[in-house]
């Protein structure tokens, strides 16, 4: 599969209510092979919200752009990989006892 | 000497940059129908283009990213797209404009038929960039465009009412002006971007990478853009102020280039002229380089091409292969018989329209800490950054509107 | 302003997100000559249906460039033999842009660069030598 | 594949509609699009000509501009005369009007003429006494040029 079939995807919840869309999609790499691992998902509610990544990151600066982006993306969040049902050519399922997680980056 | 050399990068950009054809004709026309009321925008476009410039060099030199990779990596790929194919409209537009302009300006020197010096333009603009060193070529360009000092000596010359200057530049409209506020409004925004366009910041930071720039050379850079910019400002409002002193009582608008060349010769003689021509000339071959390269800049950098100068060409095909295409477009649409002039005037409006994707990247990355380290910009700058990006979106809405209300300024 | 959400659990990796780390960067050679943007990612073990807990993590598997690049910006899908792949192992270095360890002329993706370089550039005089 | 939500298309489509639409009306109202307005306009713009051709043939009597740049000065203001000439022609006026679009046009062909002649004596080299009368002759249309002006703009 390649990256932008699985971004923009809506995603529903177990019960099949939408939740969001797939903004973004995180991985771990690992400092010895390089190799990039699928963490999860980061689901907002809007797919554009959030390419500049203010939400995920700590800068601030210039200050009313960072507010201005962090309040666009707002309500987004991260589900881990095994939080994740199925995933469908119409939209990823979680889990009935999914968690969401804030999208900050380590 | 060597450091006199090292400003050559602001200095061509600057000089071809800030005072092109397109600056050349608007400033001389402001000045022949409003005198100095509209010196302001100058002014604030001056201050705008040292804050962005001087960004966009720091990203440079700490990152070695150039402007268009940069809006590509902040705005992704479709919103890059967008910009991509307005910049580089607008790019070719301009190219067109100042491809002309050196035909114009050598018609000046020899009377010869403009339609016989485009092609000997073009040919001259693909040779330098094909086979000169970046650095003899804005050197050589950036000296030669230093002529056009010869305005604010004409300035002098003229021995001007001072006094009715200064309450110009005081918003107290001088006594002929019969002009209304939207095609007022309609030419500020022109005068503002034409000093903020685009291709300046894609230049100026390509320019940087194309001289390996590091840490190290941002003091220079930031030189570059102090002393080069302010000095592009400062002969544009002395071709406003010649044109308003000369021009304006005789109530003459200025349409061509040849009228621009009129106040010089009535200051300084014949000798004052033939050192305008040069500049005039040296002024719009050094834009005509700076838009082509920028033509190959922004569209290998979204694409990821190979591209720069410092490589050979056939290093960098596809770079140079953009370039060939746009002069030869460029070249074949002059010789319809379009006016120069009249292209220039739209795509300064034009390049409004575009600033506001151009600058949001720039700002936001200076700002990240990926790309810059501790280099990032201080709170000075962000503030002031904010307060362009706010004038460039106003000036961007407007720009469509005024032009049609104002018929295009006429 | 309801509770701030918990961290997710670390990791001991570098964390990036595909699309603000990953996707639009510029990827370099070995010698630092500009090779192409990634346009898309290709992630391997990762299918349609359902995910079962006890599968290994899908891994990104190659950078994909070129025709891709449509499909981005106007919709659609290219097919699967059009994709013009650089493989993850060939990527040696990921800052804020990625640097391969191979040079640009093995690569499939340059293709048409070095077409344009040997038929066209490469012809007119001079385009073989350093600008002077 | 679009990710614009058809709402948010319409929405759009709206605005830009109402933007146009203001815009349209606007430029309606304006003066730059009547037809009074544009005669207004061809006459500025030629008296403009007609004095830079006065003071091209002042600097180059004075030896102040090189000739190939009093050729090509000379040359534009007699082109962008022309311009003026033709869309004057053109024009679709009503009654009112003609009377003015007559008159400025009787000027304009004054102004080509007298510019022609300048050419001709720039290159030939007159004396300064019919230099100074081509001068004189050139600001003297210029000027009526700008009156006519003025007087499409009163009662406009």
């Amino acid at each position: 599969m390649i990256l932008s079939e699985l971004l923009q995807l809506p995603v529903l919840d177990a019960v099949g209510t939408r939740i969001g869309v797939v903004t973004d999609v995180r991985f771990a790499l690992d400092h010895d092979s390089g190799d990039a691992h699928m963490l999860g998902v980061l689901i907002g509610r809007r797919s554009r919200a959030t390419f500049l990544g203010y939400e995920r990151k700590t800068e601030t600066a210039p200050a009313l752009i960072a507010r201005f982006l962090r309040w666009r993306a707002r309500g987004s969040f991260l589900v881990l990989l095994d939080d994740v049902r199925s995933i469908e050519p119409d939209g990823v399922r979680l889990r009935t006892d999914y968690r969401r997680y804030s999208p900050e980056l380590p | 000497m060597k450091a006199v050399l090292g400003l050559a990068l602001g200095v061509l950009t600057a000089i071809g940059g800030f005072v092109d054809i397109g600056d050349l004709v608007t400033s001389s026309v402001v000045g022949s129908r409003f005198g100095l009321t509209l010196a302001w925008v100058i002014i604030i476009g001056v201050v705008g283009i040292c804050l962005f410039a001087q960004m966009s060099g720091r990203v440079a030199a700490i990152s070695g990213r150039a402007t268009f990779e940069i809006i590509r990596e902040r705005l992704g790929a479709r919103v890059g797209f967008a910009n991509l194919v307005a910049s580089f409209l607008i790019n070719l537009m301009t190219l067109t404009a100042e491809v002309g302009g050196i035909a114009l300006s050598l018609q000046l020197a020899t009377s010869l038929q403009p339609t016989l010096w485009i092609p000997v333009a073009a040919i001259a603009v693909w040779l330098v960039i094909w086979r000169v060193k970046f650095s003899i070529l804005e050197n050589v360009t950036g000296l030669l465009g230093l002529a056009l000092i010869v305005f604010a000596v004409a300035v002098f010359l003229l021995h001007p009412d001072w006094q009715s200057l200064g309450g110009q530049l005081l918003l107290q409209s001088p006594s002929q002006g019969s002009e209304t506020p939207a095609t007022y409004w309609y030419f500020a925004i022109a005068l503002f971007g034409s000093a903020m366009t685009p291709y300046e910041v894609f230049f100026f930071s390509s320019g940087a990478v194309e001289e390996h720039w590091t840490r190290k050379d941002l003091g220079q850079s930031r030189v570059n853009v102090l002393v080069g910019f302010p000095l592009g400002a400062l002969l544009s409002i002395a071709i406003s102020v010649t044109a308003a002193i000369v021009l304006l009582p005789h109530q003459i608008q200025v349409t061509s280039l040849s009228q621009v060349l009129l106040p010089v010769a009535q200051a300084g003689g014949t000798i004052a002229a033939i050192v305008a021509l040069l500049g005039f000339v040296a002024a719009t071959f050094g834009a005509a380089l700076e838009t082509t390269l920028s033509s190959g800049y922004s569209l290998a950098q979204y694409f990821g091409w190979s591209w720069g100068k410092f490589r050979r060409p056939a290093k960098a095909a596809r770079f140079h292969l953009t370039m060939i295409i746009c002069l030869v477009v460029g070249a074949g649409v002059l010789l319809t018989g379009v006016d120069p002039v009249q292209i220039t005037e739209y795509s300064v409006v034009f390049s409004a329209i575009a600033l506001p994707l151009t600058y949001l990247p720039i700002l936001i990355v200076a700002n990240d800490r990926d790309y810059m380290g501790d280099k990032v910009n201080g709170r000075v700058t962000n503030f002031f950054g904010l307060v362009f990006l706010v004038i460039i979106v106003i000036a961007s809405v407007a720009a469509i509107p005024l032009m049609i209300i104002s018929a295009a300024g006429s | 302003m309801t509770d701030p959400l918990p961290q997710a659990p670390s990791v001991d990796a570098r964390v990036v997100d595909a699309r603000l780390h990953l996707l639009d960067r510029q990827v370099l050679d070995v010698e630092g000559d500009p090779v192409a943007t990634v346009d898309d990612l290709e992630i391997a073990d990762l299918q349609y249906g359902e995910r079962l807990p006890d599968r290994p993590a899908p891994t990104i598997s190659a950078l994909i460039s070129g025709p891709i690049l449509t499909t981005r910006l106007f919709g659609g899908r290219t097919p699967p033999g059009r994709l013009q792949k650089i493989g993850w192992d060939l990527v040696a270095d990921l800052d804020i842009v990625f640097t391969l360890e191979v040079k640009s002329e093995s690569l499939e993706v340059t293709w048409f660069e070095r077409w344009l370089a040997s038929r066209v550039i490469g012809r007119i005089p001079g385009g073989d030598h350093d600008p002077e | 594949m679009s990710t614009i939500a058809p709402r948010a298309r319409g929405r759009r489509a709206a605005l830009a509609l109402v933007l146009t639409g203001v815009c349209l009306g606007t430029a309606g109202c304006s003066q730059a699009y009547s037809a009074s307005g544009r005669l207004a306009q061809a006459a500025s713009d030629a008296s403009a000509q007609t004095q830079t051709g006065a003071l091209t043939l002042r600097l180059s009597a004075t030896h102040r501009l090189p000739s190939p740049a009093t050729d090509t000065a000379l040359s534009d203001a007699i082109d962008k005369l022309g311009q003026d000439d033709s869309s004057l022609t053109s024009a679709d006026v009503s009654g009112g009007l003609e009377t003015a679009r007559t008159r400025i046009l009787s000027k304009v062909r004054t102004g080509e003429d007298l510019l022609a002649r300048a050419r001709h004596l720039t290159e030939a080299g007159a004396g300064q006494a019919t230099t100074d009368a081509l001068v004189r002759q050139l600001q003297v249309t210029a000027k009526q040029l700008a009156a006519l002006q003025k007087q499409l703009q009163g009662s406009g």
